[in-house]
């Protein structure tokens, strides 16, 4: 089957407005698809799950319980008690730290993570290490932005209790070796969260055939809502974790004396959830699978080459990072002369939406001795001539400051 | 999540009084006769004096409790009583399920499933009741055999 | 101007369905004002916001900024450095448990809780209580289910750390004396947490009178969408406070060696936050306001007054909690013979909601010693005639028990 | 948040081409000719031997340095020099702002606000932008008169 993708922008309303976005791994735009799931539950059948004794609320938990299926099958989980329900990426890798990491690291413990992380895979673990007074370490990147597999394979020797990686980088692109990562890492005894923010959308991931132990994502960067993510946890190992937050719906009973915890995954979800935003992420997963993501990957790589390509043509322009085959959607750069912030601003004339700034990984800006870089990204709806408008903004702005 | 009975269930939100039957005729069916039959003179209440096996179980969320005592010799359940307070779905569920097994073999009484609940009980069962509905089945299974946390819903 | 029912009806699209909603309580309904600030958001200028250099970031952020502003002005804080987004009460009450209370209480401290909390302003404290060694003590209360204050007194006097209760109970609707209750455990040198999740939506509050430190809700319970909620804290305590979640955004700066959080409000807000939501709790905030919250507890005043009076005349009917004008729009009862959860089935097929069971608040059942009451719940969209149609299903349902 | 500088805001997503000027045009009016003289030929940039204030501030979100130093003599601003790298907005700023205070009261100074700040660029801020516009102003205030954490942002 071919890929349509004027039939894929034709479910986008955003694009009416003319806009041509290349943010997309910054957060992702919607089909009313997505759009229409969230009415039909507001308008329709509106309630609060779980709790309810009536119809209402049994088909909004019937709608709401169905993501957790289509999560599922997404990652090739064992079992819908793995799936937890989050905001986000940062609340899933916050509620690892919390449950899992407050549990089991003492002092001297290592923590190793990569100089590619976004910082919501960083600063929940500096502060679990300070509070613990456990060790970080930080793989390296090469010339090319590839993780460093020798210093990787050498911090492994030490035994780290955790490794924390992203499957593909938000600032860079590179997409990580991230099941042979995981292998080594569980041979050498480690627990393996993913940060799947960037991999998810783009790529997906069979987390039984990979063996992470978690894997952490956001509903908005893959044409779901905003406020609606995904942890999936090992079941072995969200059952013995601690709770994270505490409230109603996430206990079995309470009694004055003390309480005792619902079964995984509900003693992770406490108060009331994002129904209807994790009803839209179904619809989101709906999408994706009806388009499969082998074809998400294949355009988006097909959108890489084009725009490594066209950006290769213009002078005084550096690109970051490992050429298109090893990089997800996204393509960083710098144009000499001109700060990524004035050239956003260029483009953003031009009606095109890109990035600047340091993306959430100000390591690897530091490792780059860079402040920020600009960053166009591409999804399931991007086309060969939204990249040639970029171009010619770029080439606007170089005359500009010229 | 399974939707178990024969109340239809899925993405519309149909909620209107169907045909020209009142609301209270279909409840009078909903909640049929011998249920509020069993409901309100439970068979096998009380206690036994020696039980081989005793378990009580309760759903948290709306209060049910269901406990089971059996006698049980030679495999045979030679007596059986419940005790427990709550709902009428789950005050008959149990009442029928003793009816049931009362001086059945261990090995049949190991074999009923959920759906021999829900044929016993005859109505159709909303996702909200299944564990009303489940209860007694939860206590025999978990206590009399020690299924662990057996929690009578389906996972996908 | 007249309280026009049937007009404020007409915003609320599920009314076509012919639901007679009597559960509010658990979460309201939303007008097509708030569904359609969320869409405006999805497809006209659908983006991430603060990151952005571009104008439909720009434009997210102003709106998702407006909201702060908003809730500034409904609860009359100082500033909008106050106003933290969150996902609703439970999330706002954990993040004081964890940045407040992790850093403040030591063993032997006490919290004072009241019997009627609702279990997301219980078991935060259980936990932080076992962890830290603290105490947790429980205000009763009365036959008529009003807080005794002669033992909240008495408990002051013990100097707690945290007094830390509900404004309106969810279960039996009392409205509890919570400024008197404020000044009294301020005087005591308490810290005091409020939980707004119904005084927010019925009565609303002026913080700087009452003069509590933290102020809890949640937008679903108040028209708008599931996801968004807020939590106030004064400044200088949120000042002092510890992040919570960690991640993007809620940062100054990332090196290696160590991270500087940024300020208050933005070092609680972790992650992608609910954009459209926070969106859609502001249009929420302009619809009360529209209506104004001296209108809305008089309408509900009157539903109440209402629903208590036909309730009286239903023989075997036993109504919990205090007269109407001591409570919200919250009415609990119990018929005998004929359990909660059977009378919310028969409900349902009269097309009416309400919730049976304990109201997420056991350890006000256990008091009761009651395993679940069935309860009704009114909002700015609730009709005399809605309940009678309450009042005829519940004489049908002692029909076909009796 | 504060809407600066004169690009009007608000709940339109209008973000079409307006009327018929190129953009090309529109962004040359936009990044004026002096602006980006002043950001290609900063005035008054270096260093100061041995100045009698210096601060100097970043912008974390872009990475937007600027760093001020002044020599005070009898309440006069005797001199003034920058140093920063980061975008045309943030440079240029800092730039006209040392040409606006050189020779001034330290009195006069002190008053200068974010609107002096806009009129001397000129040129349109988007909210985006407004941190790098007003990052000299900022590294003026705290740095000089320790204003504390003064965040050139209006609160509501
Ligand atoms: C009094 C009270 N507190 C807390 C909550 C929890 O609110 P949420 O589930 O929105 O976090 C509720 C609502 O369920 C409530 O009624
Ligand atoms: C690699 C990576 N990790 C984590 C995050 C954080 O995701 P969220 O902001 O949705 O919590 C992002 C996105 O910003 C990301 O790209």
């Amino acid at each position: 089957m071919r890929y349509d993708v004027d039939a894929i922008r034709a479910d986008f309303p955003i694009f009416e407005t003319g806009i041509v976005y290349l943010d997309s791994a910054n957060t992702s735009q919607r089909p009313r698809q997505v759009l229409e799931a969230m009415d039909e539950y507001y308008t329709k059948f509106n309630s609060n799950i779980h709790r309810g004794a009536y119809r209402f609320s049994e088909i909004a938990t019937e709608h709401y319980e169905s993501t957790r299926a289509k999560a599922k099958r997404f990652l090739n989980a064992r079992s819908t008690r793995e799936i937890v329900y989050t905001r986000g990426t940062t609340e899933g890798i916050n509620l690892v730290a919390y449950g899992w990491g407050r549990k089991h690291l003492t002092a001297g413990d290592l923590i190793v993570l990569t100089i590619l992380e976004h910082h919501s895979n960083i600063v929940p673990w500096q502060i679990l290490a300070a509070e613990k007074g456990a060790r970080l370490e930080w793989v390296d990147i090469d010339e090319q932005g590839r993780l460093r597999q020798d210093q990787f394979a050498a911090l492994l020797e030490q035994s780290p209790k955790l490794v924390s990686f992203g499957q593909i980088s938000n600032a860079m692109g590179t997409i990580n070796p991230y099941a042979e990562m995981t292998a080594a890492a569980k041979a050498a005894g480690a627990m393996v969260l993913i940060d799947g923010a960037q991999g998810a959308p783009h790529a997906g991931i069979d987390v039984q055939a990979v063996g992470c132990d978690f894997y952490a994502f956001s509903g908005h960067k893959m044409l779901g809502p905003t406020g609606a993510g995904i942890l999936y946890g090992r079941r072995e190992v969200l059952e013995e974790m601690d709770p994270f937050l505490a409230g109603g719906d996430m206990i079995r009973t309470v009694r004055k004396e003390g309480t005792i915890y619902a079964e995984v995954p509900t003693k992770f979800e406490a108060g009331t959830m994002p129904i209807a935003q994790v009803i839209g992420l179904g619809a989101a997963f709906d999408y994706l699978e009806g388009l499969g993501m082998s074809s998400v990957r294949a355009h988006e790589l097909e959108m890489t080459e084009y725009a490594l390509e066209a950006l290769s043509e213009v002078p005084d322009l550096t690109v970051y990072g490992p050429p298109a085959s090893e990089r997800g959607g996204v393509v960083s750069f710098d144009v000499k002369g001109i700060h990524a912030h004035d050239l956003a601003t260029i483009l953003d004339r031009h009606q095109v939406a890109i990035r600047a700034g340091h993306h959430c990984a100000q390591p690897l800006m530091d490792r780059l001795d860079v402040s920020a870089t600009a960053r166009a990204s591409f999804y399931v709806y991007t086309k060969r001539e939204e990249i040639d408008v970029m171009i010619e903004g770029i080439r606007d702005a170089q005359r500009i400051f010229a | 999540m399974a939707v178990q009975g024969g109340r239809p269930s899925g993405g519309s939100a149909e909620h209107g009084r169907t045909g020209g039957t009142p609301p209270s005729e279909q409840d009078e069916q909903f909640y049929r006769e011998y249920i509020l039959d069993h409901y309100k003179n439970p068979r096998n209440f009380g206690r036994l004096e020696a039980p081989t096996l005793s378990h009580e179980e309760d759903n948290p969320l709306c209060g049910d409790v269901v406990g089971i005592d059996l006698k049980v010799s030679d495999g045979q359940i030679e007596d059986v009583r419940f005790h427990g307070r709550g709902c009428a779905i789950s005050q008959a569920s149990a009442s029928l399920l003793t009816e049931r097994i009362k001086g059945q073999s261990l090995d049949d009484a190991r074999k009923i499933s959920k759906e021999d609940v829900f044929e016993d009980l005859g109505i159709a069962i909303s996702p909200a009741r299944v564990k009303c509905a489940l209860l007694s089945l939860k206590v025999l299974k978990v206590g009399a055999w020690g299924l662990g946390d057996w929690s009578g819903e389906e996972e996908e």
